[in-house]
């Protein structure tokens, strides 16, 4: 299949705001199809999922967008654990501590994996997901919004 | 004035007072539940803070939550809006406790003021007069009777701690009396989680009529005249005009000094609202006092062409009034509709769901206050409040050619709306010539 | 693969409001699909042609809808005379004459079929297709707008 | 008062005659064109009349085809709006002749001032200053020669039947006056039909302020203040304000003298305003007078309180004016700006197209005046204006604040518009201080 035939169904898709365009032709199959995202939804409103699997809101509460903290989606075999509150995280119970968890360490669902300190008082998070850290999504001493990611895990 | 606040609340009002911030250099910090998150107005904030899931108990009411992310965005000041937490005195003590400025009165003047029987007492002490009625919350029901009968039937039975109308019942005789006591009771037990009670006189025939008093740090008080909000449904308000059609200026001098009276002995600072009883026959009884915005305080804007918003967060961050009372006038008439996401037809139930085209009215003497747009999906979550459509002309009579004018122009499709009803109601023989009373919705839709 | 047919495709879909179309022929397969909207459109706003045929504006001037003069789509076989202008209609040259047509005459295009007033001046309509009178769609002494039907001719 | 009326109009001030004739309860006739029949605004109108195909000349310009549908609706009157046939003197003949009311002044009149060598002289025999230059038409190329260096470069020459900024041509020496001579000759034939040009010096650094002026059939003539239109580019007008930073009291009197004193040796009725070239010696020149309501009337009406289409309307129908010179009052400042369909980033292209999003600014001292909705289409037909935005605030700097806030507010998507070239200049130093005149916007986007 010429690429530039693809380009040209592209052009025409744009040029005629079509969603979806599918090609079948002796063998060859083309397929395109365009992120349902509304047209005229405003910007900056996912209404639709993102896109991509794995989006993460690795910003800082002062996120530019009021969608920061929109459920991502999450790639099959792994979870995120969130933040339940609102709050400043902290990876360990105290700045001369190590971490609570780090990269590749193994959780429970109840694993304790960071503090987030809220109105003085420090709320310990439990992963509720069993698996293994595959990241550490937020800085310590940062702040997290509700729903904001803080790690990711393999669960798979 | 202060460098950034954060806005404890959503919708239209939470738009409102980015808007006053914006004007006045402030940096905004919006907080909203998950819920809100695709609102349009979300933008205009500095920051944003995602607090919690859609249920207000678990977001706009969750004073925690709040705290935290006032503490997180470093605000010297939070601005509660009207409802969630607005006059909510613990609130306003958790802010003072972690110095941040709550924008509002003290909580000491809001606890006195939230308890209808102290503010009740409070008013009579300051020499102005209130519906007669039980001294106090009553206990027993054979107090209730001999206060009754005493004042004679019809009686208002309502909660101490209520509000928007909900815990009040009408008694007429000793038997619906016991009756509705009880319903009271645990109506205000569930809504309120105090059974707190008591009983008044009920006036046929009454205006709702409030003043807007407005209070500086340096405890200078002024009254900026009157909203006369007597078309109401179920105790809630539909439509608020300035000035009254019943007052003459005699009657606005009396009753703003009866504001002032009752705002200076409770220590009143910042912005609040009287709410008098106006009977037919010019008597006015004081009912109670709120501690806030109001959602109609668009109308007062208007006539006095101030900015209550600006004003407030002028007083809260220590600016002394710019005005004395003498320099407060009223400049024609301004009405305000609220434009409600509710089906007339099948008694006002809320419609949520996506509001496919919002075009709202334009021009001349016309304001919208909204945070909705084409696209907006209304939540179950929250009130069904989708716009406020204010218009001011020169006089009352063209003021209503005005609204009615605009609300033929505004397009809402996709969700029903009180707009039918609204036509129906200003052209209405009644109201356009200003007589109407606070039942006057309800026997007009046959009993609400 | 024929880009043409994609675009003949496409301009169908256009044509005919479709929002998928998938055409497969010996092999050859070509799916399109339109974004469908449209529950944000206004209503009174019809940017599709209307769904039924034949629709034809036969109020007078004080239509309610603004679309009043909109092209109503013809059955096939049929044409309508339109008003070149904004005027009064009348059927004959005077209020003691016979129409200058009725419903079974025969048209050719320079035939006059009516008159429209417009400023005192009498404006002969000539019909400019050729056919059978089916109908009369406004009555004598009516106003007409700019577009509208005045007759309903059968020209197959 | 009238019953009834065709507005002889279409899009945004279209809409705001309509709003005006709805207020004072006189039924509508809108026409449109084939490429308006979806426009919302139709769906006010009592009647709606399509008159044409898209092109103006053959429907907003078709003076048999408005004539007709006038007659057909039997309306009493005719509200021209600005533009297409608003100053067309011909059209308020025929108008006449039909027994038809035209808004606007007579047609003798209109002729008198639509002709700017007619109007030069009307003013300089009123004792008000124009701008020096040649007493009439040039004919001759020696005559504009001798202009030239009489008055001294550079000059401008100027099309007799110009409007918008067509046929402008400024010269510096002899060669550049020759060549522009016959530019603008040619220029002007093919726009106006009429090849007439003058000659008249050019002022450098000058400001645009013009005067609204307003008589009844009785003969009585005010003025309504100013308007401060030096934003400008190629000549169109891009922001509006009222009062000007750059009058003083006694100037802003002194102007407004002038102003009358053209209307009243014009014999002017209705609505018009003078425009005045402002130089920064606080010297100023009397350019022309529009005979229509412009599209900047909103500050006027803003500032003044009054509603100028609803005073045309008055006048027209016979009555006399309600107020006098002394009761005009000015109150704070209102600034408009034009958001046009247009690509900043592409010479000013018009954007033709589909608007997928539209939400307009609101809340206190905000006015949108635009026909345009979520889901219209910017015809290619008609001039690209989407909305008049409008700010009124208690003085210039809260103005401007507002301004900028609305601005943000504004969300227009599916169609490039102006919006990001107002918040730069709304933002701009020059802007804020009052310091700019006619050329600053080209100068600031590198020469337009």
């Amino acid at each position: 299949m010429d690429l530039k035939i693809v380009r040209e169904l592209i052009a025409l898709m744009e040029q005629h705001d079509l969603s979806e365009v599918e090609v079948e032709e002796e063998g060859h199959r083309v397929r395109l199809r365009k992120h349902v995202a509304d047209a005229r939804a405003p910007v900056g409103n996912p209404a639709a999922p993102a896109p991509a699997a794995g989006r993460v809101p690795a910003a800082p509460v002062a996120a530019e967008s009021p969608a920061g903290a929109a459920p991502a989606k999450e790639a099959p075999g792994t979870a995120q654990v969130k933040s339940p509150m609102v709050g400043t995280f902290y990876r360990a119970p105290n700045p001369e501590a190590a971490p609570f968890v780090d990269v590749g360490d193994k959780l429970t669902p109840e694993s304790v994996v960071c503090i987030v300190e809220a109105m003085k008082v420090m709320n310990e998070i439990k992963a509720e997901v069993a698996g293994v850290v595959e990241a550490v999504l937020v800085e310590n001493g940062e702040a997290v919004e509700f729903g904001q990611a803080l790690f990711r895990v393999r669960t798979a | 004035m202060f460098n950034r606040i954060l806005v404890a609340n959503r919708g239209e009002i939470a738009l409102r007072v980015i808007r006053a911030c914006q004007e006045l250099g402030i940096q905004t910090v919006a907080v909203y539940s998950e819920a809100d998150k695709d609102a349009l107005y979300l933008r205009l904030a500095d920051e944003t803070v995602c607090i919690g899931p859609g249920p207000s108990k678990q977001s706009y009411l969750d004073i925690p939550r709040i705290i935290s992310a006032a503490e997180i965005t470093d605000v010297e000041a939070i601005h509660p809006g009207y409802g969630f937490l607005s006059e909510n005195a613990q609130f306003a003590e958790v802010c003072r406790s972690c110095h941040i400025q709550f924008i509002g009165p003290s909580p000491e003047t809001m606890r006195k003021l939230g308890d209808k029987v102290e503010a009740r007492k409070l008013a009579r002490e300051a020499g102005v007069p209130v519906v007669p009625g039980s001294p106090g919350i009553v206990v027993e029901e054979a107090e209730a009777l001999s206060v009754a009968r005493e004042i004679g039937y019809p009686v208002m039975i309502k909660a101490a701690s209520g509000g928007g109308g909900r815990g009040l019942r009408v008694a007429h005789n000793d038997a619906s009396l016991s009756t509705g006591l009880r319903a009271a009771r645990s109506e205000a037990e569930a809504a309120f989680k105090k059974s707190g009670v008591y009983v008044e006189k009920y006036i046929p025939r009454a205006r709702h009529v409030e003043f807007q008093v407005m209070g500086d740090l340096q405890g200078r008080l002024i009254h900026l005249g009157e909203r006369d909000c007597s078309l109401q449904r179920r105790h809630q308000k539909l439509v608020e005009e300035s000035p009254s059609p019943a007052l003459t200026p005699e009657a606005r001098q009396r009753m703003g000094a009866a504001a002032l009276a009752v705002a200076r002995a409770a220590g009143y600072t910042h912005l609040g609202t009287a709410e008098f009883l106006l009977a037919p026959d010019s008597q006015f009884y004081f009912i109670e006092m709120n501690c806030r915005i109001q959602v109609e305080h668009p109308v007062t804007e208007m006539v006095t062409g101030l900015d209550l918003v600006k004003e407030q967060l002028r007083i809260a961050s220590g600016e002394s009034l710019r005005l004395a009372q003498e320099d407060v006038r009223l400049h024609g008439c301004a009405i305000e509709c609220r434009i409600n996401a509710e089906d007339p037809e099948n008694d006002f139930a809320p419609c949520a769901g996506k509001v496919s085209l919002f075009s709202p009215p334009g021009g001349p003497g016309t304001r919208v206050d909204s945070h909705v747009h084409s696209g907006y999906t209304v939540s179950p979550f929250y009130d069904s409040l989708l716009a406020k459509l204010i218009v001011h002309r020169e006089n009352r009579r063209d003021a209503i050619a005005a609204m009615r004018r605009a609300l033929e122009e505004f397009v809402v499709e996709g969700v029903k709306t009180t707009i039918p009803l609204y036509l129906e109601l200003f052209g209405h023989t009644n109201y356009i010539t200003g007589d109407v009373d606070t039942t006057f919705v309800e026997t007009y839709l046959g009993g609400g």
